[in-house]
Order: C-alpha cells, then sequence, then structure tokens
C-alpha cells in the first residue's frame, strides 16, 4: 500500500467527501471528517519520509506512464506544501466542530463538512498532481467548495463577497485554462515534465510567453498579490472564523506554490528572465503589496479584516522572496510559506474563539479581552510578535531568511523596507494589546473559549515558538527544495 | 500565415466580447452570461486547436484514417461540466444575494452595504 | 433564450470541428441546462435592470491589451488544422494509434475520457458533486422548505394542454434514449455526462409540467442526494478495487482476466457512476432552485 | 559541583523557582519559604561560577555551553566572564535582601495576587540571569525580551487605571525601541560581522566603516531602552506605579543594569574599545549620555514624589555607566562597571527607604518629609549613606566610581566630561541633602494621625544589610576592581 501513498493522499479526503454527505448527522459528519483529515495528516507524514529517503515519487495514474496518462509527482517542495496543508487542515478541522456552532444552522453543518473535506482534497491534488491539467480540475473543486464556504458566513456580505471571488477566480482558472491551451498546441504535451523538457527547444516564441504570462496572472489573481488582491479581504472578514482560518493558512499557500511550480519547474528559472523583467515586477508588486495593505490593515475596524490585510503584506514577503531571483530568496519564501501558515492558522483561529463569544470580531470587543479571555490573547499576542518577527518565533525565521537573502544581493534598500514593513506590522499588533490590555471592558461576562476550541489554538501557537527555535525541519526541507528548483533552470 | 490563423482570432475577439461584458456589466445575471461566454470561447479555442485539416471524428470507422485530435475534446468535456457547475454555483449565489439585499444591481449593493 | 442559441451555435461549430462528443455536451448543458437555470435564476431575481455602466473605459483598455497579447500568442502557433502540429504529433497521436488496441472501443474520447485520463474525469464528477453540495448548502436554508406547489416560472406551461400530452409521451423516449447513450458511449458519441444530462431533463420537464411536488414525489430529494454521493464513491471505488487487484489507482486491466475486457468492465463502470451523479445532481439543482423560487413566490 | 553544570542551574533553579511558587499559592509561608530558598540558591549557584571566573585559567575559558543553535551561526548560548558575573552577583544577591524586604512590604500592605507577584519576580530573575549569562547578543535579546514580558505584570500590579497607563508606556517603549532598534542593529551586526558572539576586542573591527559604526553605536543605544537614555526615558519614571520591591530591585537593579550591562558588553566585546576609539563621531554617544545626566537630574531636582524623584536620579545615574563607558579609557571602563554595583545597592537601598515609609507613614512626597529622622532613625540612617553614595561622597560607594571615572576623563583629558560630572554632583547634592535636611532639621508640621515608628522588622533588616553594602564598596574596592581588570584584557 506504501507505493499507493501519493494517489491516497488526495482519495481520502477526495472519497471520504461523499461518504460524509451519506450520514446526516453533524456530530457524526464531523467525527468522520476528523478522521480523514487526520489520515492524510499521517499519509503526508509519511510521504516527505519517502522522498527524503528514495527521492522523487512518481505515480502514473490508471498504469499509463507519463505522458500518455496523468502522473502524479512528489518531489520534495510538493510533500512539504503537501505537510503544511494536510497539517492545518486537520487542526482546523478539530476546531471546526465548535467553531461553526453559532455561525452555521445545524441543517447545513453535514454539507459543511463535506465542502471542507472537498477543499481540502481540491488543494492536495493542486500540489500532488504532475499534470497542468489536472491542476486546473483540482483548483476548480477546491475554489467551488471555497465560495460555497465563505458564503455560509453569517453577514449577508457574505455572500456578495462570495459571488466577486466566484467571478475572480473564475476569470483567474479561465486565464490558466488558456495558458495551458497555448502550452499545449506547442508542446502537444500537458505533463510538466514533459513540457519542461519540450520547452527549452522553442526558444522565443511569443506563443511559449503568452502561455507564461497568462499562467502567471490566472495564478496571481488566486494568489491575491497586490493589487489583484481585492476579492480576499472581504472574502476572509464575512466568511466563517474557522473558513478563514483554514483558507488564510492553506489556499494562498497553494496558490504560491503553483507560481512556483510553473515559474521554476515548468518554465525555468531562465524562461522568465530571458522575455520579461519577471523579478523586478514581483519586487515592486511585492513591495506595494507590503506596505500598502499593511498601512490599511492598520485602519481596519474589524480584526478578521485587519489581519486579511494583513495576510495579502505577508503575501508580499513571499513574492518579493521569489523576486530576489536566489536560492536563499527562495528559500526565505517556502519558510514564509509554513511559517506564515502557523501563525495566521493560529490568529484566526483565536479570532474564531472570540467570534464564538461574541458574534463577532470587532475591536470594540477586545476592550479588557486580556483579563477576560487570557490565553486567546496569549495566542494572539503571540501571533502577533510572530507576524512581527520577534527572535523566538517563527516569523523571525522567515524574516531572517529574506534579509539574508537580500544581503547577499547587497540590496540594503530592500533591507531597510523589509524592516520598515515589520515595523508597521508592529503598529497594527500594538494597536490590538492595547486595547486587549490596556482599554476597559464594558462589563458583560465572558468567559474564555472551551478547550475544544483552545486546545487547537494552544497548539497552533506553540509550534509558532517551537519551530522558531527547533528549525531543523522546515529549514531542511525549504533549502533542499530551493535546491533542487535552482537544479532545474539552467 | 494570416488565413491559417483567422480561425484563432474570431475566437479571441468573441473571448474578449465576454471578458468585457463580465468586467463592464452591473447587473450580477449579465455578468455570469457575459463569464459563460468567454469560457466557451476558450473551449472553441481548445477544440480548434485540436482540428486536423479533413480528419473526421475521433471515432474508429472504416476508411477513414486521419481523425482529430481527441485530447482537446476530452480537455473540453471535462472544461464544461466544470463551467456549468460554477454556473449553477454562482447562479444560487445570485438568488441568495438577491434575496438578502433585494437587488441584483452591483451599486445598488454596494450603497445598501454603505447604509448599514 | 439566447443563451440557448448560443449554445446551440457553438455545438454546431463543435461538430463542423469533428468534436461531436463536445457538441453533443454542449448541446446538451449550452442549450439545455444553462438557459433552464438561468430562467429559475431571472424569475427569482427579476428581469428589472439600471443601465448604468462603470469605468467602460478602463475595461476596454484592460480588455484590448489582453486581446492583444493572445493575437500575438497566436502568432507563433502552428496554422490552424494543419496535421503536422505538435499538438497531434506528440501524445495524442499515440492515443489515435494504440487506443484501438489497448482499449478495444472505437470511441477514442471516451477511451482517453475514461481511461488514460479517467483520474480528469473522476475530478470532473467531483466537481459536480462540489456543485450540487454548494447550491444546497446556499439554497436549503432559511427556513425555506420546498412548498407544494410549482415554480411561478413554471406555472404558465401548465394550460398548455397539448404540450402535456405530446411530452407524455416524450419523456419515456427520452429516458430510453439517455440508457442508450449511457451504455453506447464507447461506439457512438455519448457518454455517462451526455446521458445523465438526458435524464436530468426528462425528469424537469416532468416537473414542470406536472409541477414540482409530484416529481419529489415520484423521486425524493433524500434519495437523489443519496444517488449522487453514490455515483462518485462507485467511480473512486473502482479505483481501489484496482489497488486491491494489485495494480495503479484506475488501472483497471485486472478488472478480468483479459485486460482488454477488463478495461471495457471499467469503462462501463465509471461512465455509470458519472451518468448517475450527474443526473442526481442535475435534478437536485433543479429542485433546489425552482423550489426556492417558490418558496419565495408564496412567501411574497 | 562542576562550574559549568552551576552556570546552566543558573537559569533552571528561577524558573523551577517560579514553578513552586505558583504551586505554593494557597499556602503564603510555604510560597515565601521557597522564594527565599530559591534566592539562597540561586546565589549559591552565582558564587560557584564567580569562583571558576575568579581562578581563571582553562576552567573560566570553559565556561561556555551552547544550549540550542537555532540557525547555523545563531545559537543560543551561556558563557561567563567577569562583567557577566558582576552582573550575576549583583542581581541574584540583591534579590534575596529584595525578596526579604517584599515579604515584609507585601504583608504589611496586604496587596492582592501575591502569588503573581512572587512568579513573576522569580521570571523576571531568570530573564536578569539569562542576560547576564548570554554568549552572544541573540541570546541576550531573547532574555531582555523575557525580562521585558516578565515585569510588566508587576508593573500593572496595583491594576487600576494609573497603574494600567504607566505599564503602558513601560511596555510600549520598551518593546518599541527593541523591535525598532535593537533587533535590526543586530541583524546589521550579524550580516556585517558573521557572527554574534561576544568576543574579547570585539567583532566589528574591519567589518564596517565609521559612519556606520556610528549609526550602529546609537542604533543599540536607543534600541536598548532599558538604559533609559533620552528621549527613551519615559517609560521609568512611569514604572514608580508599581509596588515599591519592584522598584527597588527591577528599576534600581536588575532591569535598568540590565540595559547598561548591554551597552557595556555591546561596546567591549562588540565594537571593541579600540575599534571605537577610531570611530568618527562616536563622541556624539557621549554628549548624548552627558546630556541625559544633566537634564534629567534636573529633572528629578523638580519632582516632589519620592519614587519619581529616584526614578530621575536612577536616569541620570545610569547615563553615568554610559558615558563612562563610552569614554573608552581603562580607567573610565573600571568606573563604569564599579558604579553598576555601588549604583545598584545604594539606589536600592534608597528605594527601601522610599517604601518603609511609605509603609509606616503612608507618606509620598518630599514635603511631607519633616522630622521623619526622629521617628525612623535607622531608615533615615540608611537613607543618608546611599544620598551621600549618589553624590559621590566618601566613604561610600559612589565616590570610588566616580574616582575612576575622573581619572578616565583626564586620560583623555575630556573636559565635557568632566564638566558634566561636576556639574551633575552639584545636581545631585541639590536635590538629596534637602531631604535630609528636612528629615533631621525640620520640626513635624503636623503630628501623623497615629504615631508611628520604624516599618516592620524584615523591611528594616534589608535596609540595613544594603546600606552596609553601599559601605562595602568603598572598603573593598580593591578586590573588585582587580577582578574587573580582566574585563579589559589587563593580565592580573
Amino acid at each position: 500500500m506504501l507505493s499507493h501513498l501519493p494517489i491516497l493522499q488526495v482519495i481520502v479526503p477526495l472519497l471520504a467527501a461523499p461518504a460524509c454527505l451519506l450520514l446526516d448527522r453533524a456530530r457524526a459528519a464531523w467525527l468522520f471528517a476528523c478522521m480523514a483529515s487526520l489520515v492524510s495528516v499521517v499519509i503526508s507524514g509519511l510521504l516527505v519520509f519517502q522522498v527524503h529517503q528514495f527521492g522523487v515519487l512518481s505515480y502514473s495514474l490508471g498504469g499509463w506512464d507519463a505522458p500518455w496518462g496523468i502522473e502524479y509527482r512528489i518531489d520534495l517542495l510538493s510533500a512539504y506544501v503537501l505537510l503544511i496543508v494536510s497539517g492545518i487542515g486537520a487542526l482546523m478541522m478539530l476546531a471546526a466542530n465548535t467553531a461553526i456552532r453559532i455561525e452555521i444552522p445545524p441543517e447545513r453543518q453535514p454539507l459543511f463538512y463535506v465542502l471542507y473535506l472537498l477543499c481540502l482534497a481540491g488543494l492536495l491534488g493542486i500540489v500532488a498532481t504532475g499534470d497542468i491539467f489536472n491542476v486546473f480540475v483540482f483548483l476548480e473543486i477546491s475554489s467551488l467548495a471555497t465560495y460555497a464556504l465563505i458564503a455560509q458566513g453569517r453577514d449577508r456580505r457574505a455572500l456578495w463577497a462570495a459571488y466577486q471571488y466566484l467571478i475572480v477566480g473564475t476569470i483567474g482558472a479561465t486565464f490558466i485554462l488558456i495558458g495551458i491551451g497555448f502550452l499545449y498546441s506547442l508542446t502537444g504535451t500537458l505533463n510538466m515534465q514533459d513540457l519542461a523538457n519540450r520547452l527549452p527547444q522553442l526558444e522565443n516564441s511569443a506563443t511559449a510567453f503568452t502561455a507564461f504570462a497568462f499562467l502567471m496572472v490566472g495564478v496571481c489573481l488566486k494568489l491575491a498579490l497586490f493589487p489583484l488582491h481585492l476579492w480576499l479581504p472581504n472574502a476572509y472578514a464575512y466568511a466563517p472564523s474557522i473558513v478563514t482560518a483554514f483558507l488564510a493558512a492553506t489556499a494562498t499557500k497553494v496558490a504560491v506554490y503553483l507560481l512556483i511550480r510553473f515559474h521554476f519547474s515548468v518554465f525555468g528559472v531562465g524562461f522568465a528572465a530571458s522575455v520579461l523583467p519577471l523579478h523586478s515586477i514581483f519586487l515592486a508588486l511585492g513591495l506595494a503589496g507590503v506596505f500598502v495593505a499593511s498601512l490599511v490593515a492598520i485602519q481596519q475596524p474589524n480584526v478578521k479584516r485587519l489581519f486579511a490585510y494583513s495576510s495579502v503584506a505577508q503575501i508580499g514577503y513571499m513574492i518579493i522572496g521569489i523576486g530576489i531571483g536566489s536560492a536563499t530568496g527562495l528559500q526565505a519564501t517556502l519558510l514564509h510559506l509554513f511559517n506564515h501558515a502557523l501563525m495566521k492558522g493560529a490568529l484566526f483561529l483565536a479570532l474564531a474563539a472570540v467570534v464564538f463569544r461574541f458574534g463577532s470580531a470587532d475591536i470594540r470587543h477586545f476592550a479588557g479581552l486580556g483579563q477576560r479571555m487570557p490565553w486567546t490573547m496569549a495566542v494572539i499576542v503571540i501571533g502577533g510578535l510572530s507576524l512581527i518577527g520577534v527572535p523566538g518565533t517563527v516569523g523571525f525565521i522567515s524574516k531572517w531568511y529574506l534579509v539574508l537573502a537580500a544581503f547577499e544581493r547587497d540590496w540594503w534598500p530592500l533591507i531597510i523596507a523589509v524592516l520598515l514593513g515589520s515595523l508597521l506590522a508592529v503598529i497594527y499588533i500594538w494597536r490590538l494589546v492595547e486595547v486587549a490590555y490596556f482599554w476597559k471592558g464594558e462589563d458583560e461576562v465572558c468567559r474564555e473559549a472551551p478547550l475544544s476550541l483552545l486546545i487547537p489554538t494552544a497548539i497552533l501557537a506553540l509550534a509558532n515558538i517551537y519551530f522558531g527555535i527547533d528549525t531543523r525541519l522546515p529549514v531542511y526541507l525549504s533549502d533542499s527544495a530551493a535546491q533542487m528548483l535552482f537544479g532545474v533552470g539552467p | 500565415m494570416l488565413p491559417e490563423l483567422y480561425n484563432y482570432w474570431v475566437v479571441i475577439v468573441l473571448m474578449m466580447i465576454g471578458f468585457y461584458i463580465v468586467i463592464v456589466q452591473g447587473n450580477l445575471i449579465k455578468k455570469l452570461i457575459g463569464l459563460n461566454i468567454f469560457q466557451t470561447s476558450v473551449f472553441i479555442f481548445y477544440i480548434s486547436v485540436g482540428k486536423v485539416a479533413d480528419g473526421s471524428a475521433p471515432i474508429l470507422a472504416e476508411g477513414v484514417n486521419v481523425y482529430s485530435n481527441p485530447l482537446p475534446h476530452v480537455l473540453i468535456l471535462t472544461a464544461i461540466v466544470v463551467g456549468i457547475a460554477t454556473m449553477a454555483l454562482a447562479l444560487a449565489l445570485v438568488i441568495r444575494i438577491k434575496n438578502a439585499y433585494g437587488t441584483v444591481e452591483e451599486e445598488e449593493l454596494q450603497e445598501r452595504d454603505l447604509q448599514c | 433564450m439566447l443563451a440557448g442559441i448560443y449554445g446551440l451555435l457553438s455545438a454546431s461549430f463543435f461538430v463542423s470541428m469533428d468534436a461531436v462528443d463536445v457538441a453533443f455536451t454542449e448541446a446538451a448543458v449550452g442549450a439545455g441546462v444553462f438557459p433552464l437555470l438561468m430562467l429559475t435564476a431571472l424569475t427569482v431575481a427579476g428581469r428589472y435592470e439600471q443601465t448604468a455602466h462603470r469605468r467602460p473605459r478602463a475595461a476596454f483598455f484592460l480588455v484590448l491589451v489582453t486581446g492583444a497579447l493572445l493575437i500575438l500568442g497566436t502568432l507563433d502557433m502552428p496554422p490552424f488544422g494543419s496535421p503536422d502540429a505538435p499538438a497531434h504529433t506528440h501524445v495524442a497521436a499515440r492515443y489515435i494509434q494504440a487506443s484501438p488496441t489497448e482499449i478495444g472501443i472505437p470511441n477514442m474520447v471516451t477511451s482517453v475520457l475514461a481511461d488514460y485520463r479517467a483520474f480528469d474525469t473522476l475530478g470532473e464528477v467531483v466537481v459536480v458533486f462540489t456543485a450540487v453540495v454548494g447550491v444546497l448548502i446556499l439554497l436549503t436554508s432559511g427556513g425555506q422548505r420546498q412548498q407544494s406547489s410549482p415554480a411561478n416560472a413554471v406555472e404558465t406551461m401548465r394550460s398548455h394542454m397539448i404540450l402535456r400530452v405530446v411530452s407524455k409521451m416524450l419523456i419515456p423516449l427520452m429516458l430510453l434514449f439517455a440508457l442508450y447513450v449511457q451504455f453506447h458511449g464507447e461506439y457512438g458519441p455519448g457518454g455517462g455526462f451526455q446521458a445523465g444530462v438526458i435524464f436530468a431533463a426528462a425528469i424537469i420537464l416532468y416537473a414542470m409540467l406536472f409541477g414540482l411536488a409530484k416529481a419529489q414525489a415520484a423521486i425524493k430529494p433524500s434519495i437523489l442526494r443519496l444517488l449522487a454521493a453514490f455515483g462518485v464513491l462507485l467511480y473512486g471505488g473502482v479505483g481501489v478495487v484496482s489497488f486491491l487487484t494489485g495494480v495503479n489507482y484506475l488501472d483497471y486491466s485486472r478488472l478480468a482476466a483479459d485486460p482488454v475486457a477488463g478495461r471495457h468492465i471499467g469503462i462501463l463502470v465509471i461512465e455509470l457512476g458519472v451518468g448517475i451523479t450527474v443526473a442526481a445532481a442535475m435534478i437536485l439543482i433543479f429542485y433546489a432552485f425552482a423550489g426556492y423560487a417558490t418558496g419565495r413566490a408564496e412567501a411574497e | 559541583m562542576t562550574a559549568l553544570l552551576a552556570l546552566q542551574l543558573t537559569l533552571i533553579v528561577p524558573l523551577c523557582g517560579a514553578l513552586l511558587i505558583a504551586l505554593c499559592g494557597r499556602w503564603p509561608n510555604l510560597r515565601e519559604a521557597v522564594t527565599l530558598s530559591t534566592a539562597g540558591l540561586l546565589f549559591y549557584l552565582v558564587i560557584q561560577v564567580f569562583g571558576a571566573v575568579e581562578r581563571g585559567g582553562d576552567e573560566a575559558a570553559a565556561l561556555y555551553v551552547e544550549l540550542w543553535q537555532i540557525l547555523p551561526g545563531l545559537h543560543i548560548a551561556l558563557h561567563s566572564e567577569p562583567l557577566s558575573i558582576l552582573f550575576a552577583l549583583v542581581a541574584s544577591g540583591l534579590w534575596i535582601v529584595t525578596s526579604v524586604y517584599s515579604i515584609g512590604y507585601m504583608r504589611a500592605n496586604q496587596e492582592k495576587r501575591q502569588t503573581q507577584f512572587y512568579v513573576c519576580f522569580a521570571v523576571a530573575i531568570f530573564g536578569a540571569m539569562g542576560v547576564a549569562f548570554a554568549a552572544n547578543l541573540l541570546t541576550l535579546f531573547l532574555f531582555y525580551e523575557i525580562l521585558t514580558l516578565s515585569t510588566y505584570p508587576l508593573v500593572a500590579h496595583k491594576g487600576d487605571d494609573k497603574a494600567r497607563a504607566g505599564a503602558r508606556t513601560y511596555l510600549g517603549i520598551l518593546l518599541a525601541t527593541s523591535i525598532g532598534l535593537f533587533l535590526p542593529a543586530m541583524m546589521w551586526t550579524y550580516f556585517v560581522a558573521g557572527t554574534l558572539d561576544f568576543r574579547p576586542g570585539g567583532i566589528l573591527d574591519g567589518n564596517i566603516g565609521g559612519i556606520g559604526a556610528t549609526i550602529l553605536l546609537l542604533m543599540f543605544m536607543f534600541g536598548i531602552g532599558k538604559a533609559a537614555l533620552i528621549p527613551v526615558h519615559r517609560w521609568l519614571p512611569a514604572a514608580m506605579v508599581a509596588p515599591t520591591p519592584v522598584s527597588a530591585l527591577l528599576h534600581a537593579v536588575a532591569v535598568v543594569k540590565a540595559g547598561v550591562f548591554t551597552i557595556a558588553k555591546v561596546v567591549i566585546y562588540i565594537f571593541g574599545l579600540d575599534f571605537l576609539v577610531d570611530v568618527p563621531h562616536e563622541v556624539i554617544a557621549v554628549y548624548i549620555a552627558g546630556f541625559t545626566i544633566v537634564v534629567a537630574s534636573i529633572l528629578a531636582l523638580r519632582q516632589t514624589n519620592i519614587k519619581r524623584m529616584l526614578a530621575y536620579s536612577t536616569v541620570s545615574q545610569l547615563s553615568y555607566i554610559v558615558l563612562a563607558v563610552l569614554v573608552l579609557t581603562p580607567l573610565s571602563e573600571i568606573g563604569a562597571i564599579v558604579h553598576i554595583v555601588a549604583h545598584a545597592v545604594a539606589k536600592i537601598t534608597l528605594f527601601f527607604a522610599a517604601g518603609a515609609i511609605y509603609i509606616a507613614s503612608k507618606k509620598t512626597e518630599i514635603n511631607q518629609l519633616d522630622g521623619i529622622g526622629f521617628r525612623m532613625p535607622i531608615t533615615m540612617g540608611a537613607f543618608a549613606i546611599a544620598a551621600l553614595s549618589m553624590i559621590g561622597v566618601p566613604p561610600t560607594g559612589g565616590f570610588v566610581s566616580k574616582w575612576y571615572m575622573i581619572a578616565g576623563a583626564f586620560q583623555i583629558d575630556s573636559y565635557f566630561v568632566l564638566i558634566v560630572l561636576t556639574l551633575s554632583t552639584g545636581l545631585n547634592a541639590a536635590y538629596f541633602l534637602p531631604i535630609i535636611f528636612r528629615a533631621y532639621f525640620r520640626k513635624e508640621s503636623v503630628a501623623p494621625p497615629k504615631p508611628h515608628g520604624e516599618a516592620p522588622l524584615p523591611m528594616v533588616g534589608a535596609i540595613c544589610i544594603t546600606a552596609l553594602l553601599t559601605l562595602a564598596v568603598f572598603f573593598l574596592n580593591g578586590p573588585l576592581v582587580a577582578f574587573e581588570m580582566a574585563v579589559l584584557g589587563v593580565p592580573r
């Protein structure tokens, strides 16, 4: 069975979803979904181990070898992302049962779990596959599930946000489809490896360039890269908290993965540089994203929205990492992939706890929260410090590598810009801390969040500290992945 | 060269019409129609790629030895289904929006959000 | 309506491109399902609209740029229809040569769809499934249980006596045709998806003529739910079985003593799965839309 | 027990202590017992380490333990050298005294949440130990932040709006400076030097240009907010809302000394004296320190509340140390190091006295102190000694340190420094002597509602000990100086 792990990774949640529909009692559905997602964590763990042991795993579906059949191809990068996604997915699932209790009416809860599993499966599928059309299919699975999930928010604006996201997302997907079409008409293949072999043969073809452009734009729409980020804040702010937590920690990560995959594995490092100044574009957009988003975040009255904007900013950092265009920069991006998943997961889960108590994440609910919900606030503080990049938290590690990469190039302005960016983070985190600890709360009594919600949150918070001190696993994985990707290119 | 490519260009024009509608239309449903046009034209684009001059449908038959390319057809079958699935979901959303806001016009939606 | 015509047009275009299967599907979807959904949606959303176009210039510019980029992209493409384009020579060529012997069915589209790239098709089915679950979670809410009178869009048709009689005869034929398409998929154009849509169309027609309530009494939503899930599981199950026979996922070769026969069985089963899910999904979606419409019609 | 083990235990013991205190919360006596025994044990351990450093040679060199590697080149590691051992001795030693004192204080004052108080106290000491024994800048930074966060609840202890406002300034300034300046300065250092280890002679020499070095130096000076240079000094007066024992140990010894200690470490082991001498405009830093000394003294002069006055005097006294460090002559360095000790014992005495007065008579303002010397002779006697030490009059520790500073200033005949020192001495006298004068040579204007004598015994005892220590620094400065010479690489 071990040889089947790559496909099992995706199939388990994929088939668990319809099975989940068959049992229509919310609690049963939840337990089932939990088991499925836990299993997928175990699988991804094993996958990382296998890849580490035996190198790239290739699994040809239906027994048809690539390029004739669809190939699942797990290298270190995909194993790494799979681990992140499935891990976060499982943790959120554990918390979901409590989190959605007040946000989603009971008759819809079983369906919620079904969609959640589908979304998870879709994301995993995107990462695991080695066939670009298959990417499109699974992208749509996850997207459709996401739209429906976002629309479950209690505020009616959730519907509107979901619709906007649907339009943008579909346009993005169609762009990707166009890109794939061009690639196919050029090379006659859909397999990534095969593409990587055949593309270099036709140098400076306008078609290849167009394909590249469309793929990039399509992915960046999904990625909410500034200035294509407009859909994200609404979607995150009005979706059910648990959904926000899950998406913020995984969906954008997968999009970044796709970007890296197309950019490095399919087209090769040299390609973009040869046809257009992609890296400087990334740098510019990334920086703009960091500053604009952070500045907007500072003024948000709704904390969920605040962190949504900070997510846009953090994505900016990841893009900067790619834009630096060195192995170290890429490693910084990959590290931030992992670390940002941890911190945003923790933060949004904590917010879920706040919403659970107050019904919304408006900042005025935070007054005096330091005394009322000490543990939740402690988590928010840890997450915040991590977001700022204080040593002892994961945030420091990724910032460190980013600055290191910039330093290798002697780009002092960039270094200063990055540090200024984290100062902006200090401002909006401090605003939160001040309200929570130094303002008097109105005297409505409020207890700490229930354990079922608190424990996953605490786990994530501790992970923020643990991986800030014991960095071996993520650093090793990201380092070798970055090396591999740059090995692929010329 | 040009006559060989005109087919694609027609498709592209169609595509862009759809795209334009999506961006400009204020009415949510019309937006969706635009989206549908956009997608369908992409499908046509694929099929055109798959066409082989004087080839016939890729179903094994006596006396035919030039077939059109089946692969794009398969891809598009999938894509069509994806498209219609998206549409169904989108329309469901529109219905809910209509129910919640009482309108399906973009500006009005924004106004009513600002009010509350 | 326009959308329907558009659908038909593109379908006919597909035929001219020898893409009969696609044409079939597009006809069913573009001219059938999509307009139907549109109609239902419109009855709920209302036709009223205000014609205030927002910043068309910027949009136009954007579109121009995109279009120009696309045109640019086509310039280096192999000329239209040339047989020696890489698209035809690389992977596809093998399908055309080998599939009759490897899979043993004449319809190459089906063999690619259901075997070489069977996993994409599984994904496709899951997409449909996702959509239906999404629609359900969106529309079976707000306590608006489906009332016992048909959608007001549907109301109008009741009067047409002839229509009802004709379609009374039509519906069984449609069902038969659906079955034919379902199981004939590997020889002629067609397959699970198209069959599913036609089947659904038959039921929907029934619902339109004799009322949602009757239809729902005939085919219960709860059962449809089960079916929708079952179809996906059936499809996925085939793959699991092929695990047990000790080959890769969705590799049918061991389902029978002779690989080709095994493949044949596999394809039949998964096409069945597709058909079931699609049919159930389409009907459910229609129920949800119509039911919601009715609910609101009565609420007002 | 090997010194190396002792070194690691100095971190473990306070943590375990904190844990035990938390567990014993329900039984106050047991809890206090735990506090005291932890303090005693910790001091014993530090003595062990001190012994090893004293003996010198390989044993002292071997006092290095790497606890963890965060990234290649980034370690969490401990190391003990004369400067750090001195700081550790002062902090841990005075912790015992303070524990005794605070037991008296907290009980007499019936404070709430005493367990939380003692727990945070222990954690803060843990942080201070970490700062003292950090072998590189990163480790130091981590414990520096732990110290900040763990003392926040102590400052906010009262829990009323005033306390919360004070705590806000406290946390805000300390965090902002450390994250905004200290952290970037640290990264910069690493990227140019390739390491963050404290090395004799510094690690920056030849790795950074003159202007860069100046900027970096300033970033460190202001980034290390605990050193309370103007304008980042505001947190210190704000922190005076804390209970007096906290002000005494943390804001006269542990926290503020952590600040100047860090600056000393940075100057001596990161920049290196020889390198810094050649840095142009380094004198700017000297001016800033001198400016702080004078201005803070003037501000102290204008205070009416005893604790706030002491706070401003602390600000100026801290700048003495910074100034002396930046004079960059061996003698001035010694002066700085001695002043860390001298000021610690003297200032803690002053705070103890202030606390005792508050407990005994609920008086907090200077103008209320008329004739208090007769009611509380011991306390005020101690107060007088400490005040003299602040001014720098023999036979007190303050005299020794000031002596070395002046001598150091003469070595480079920097008249600016000399003027600053003399001027501030005058100012110190101007704000301390009136108090002593009031206490002894004025009659009480109004008799207190209920006649009172000395504060509870533990407090008085503590006061006497620290006062005696103040004198001891004067009489026993020889070995101290000789020991610290090692910091400058001067062989003994």
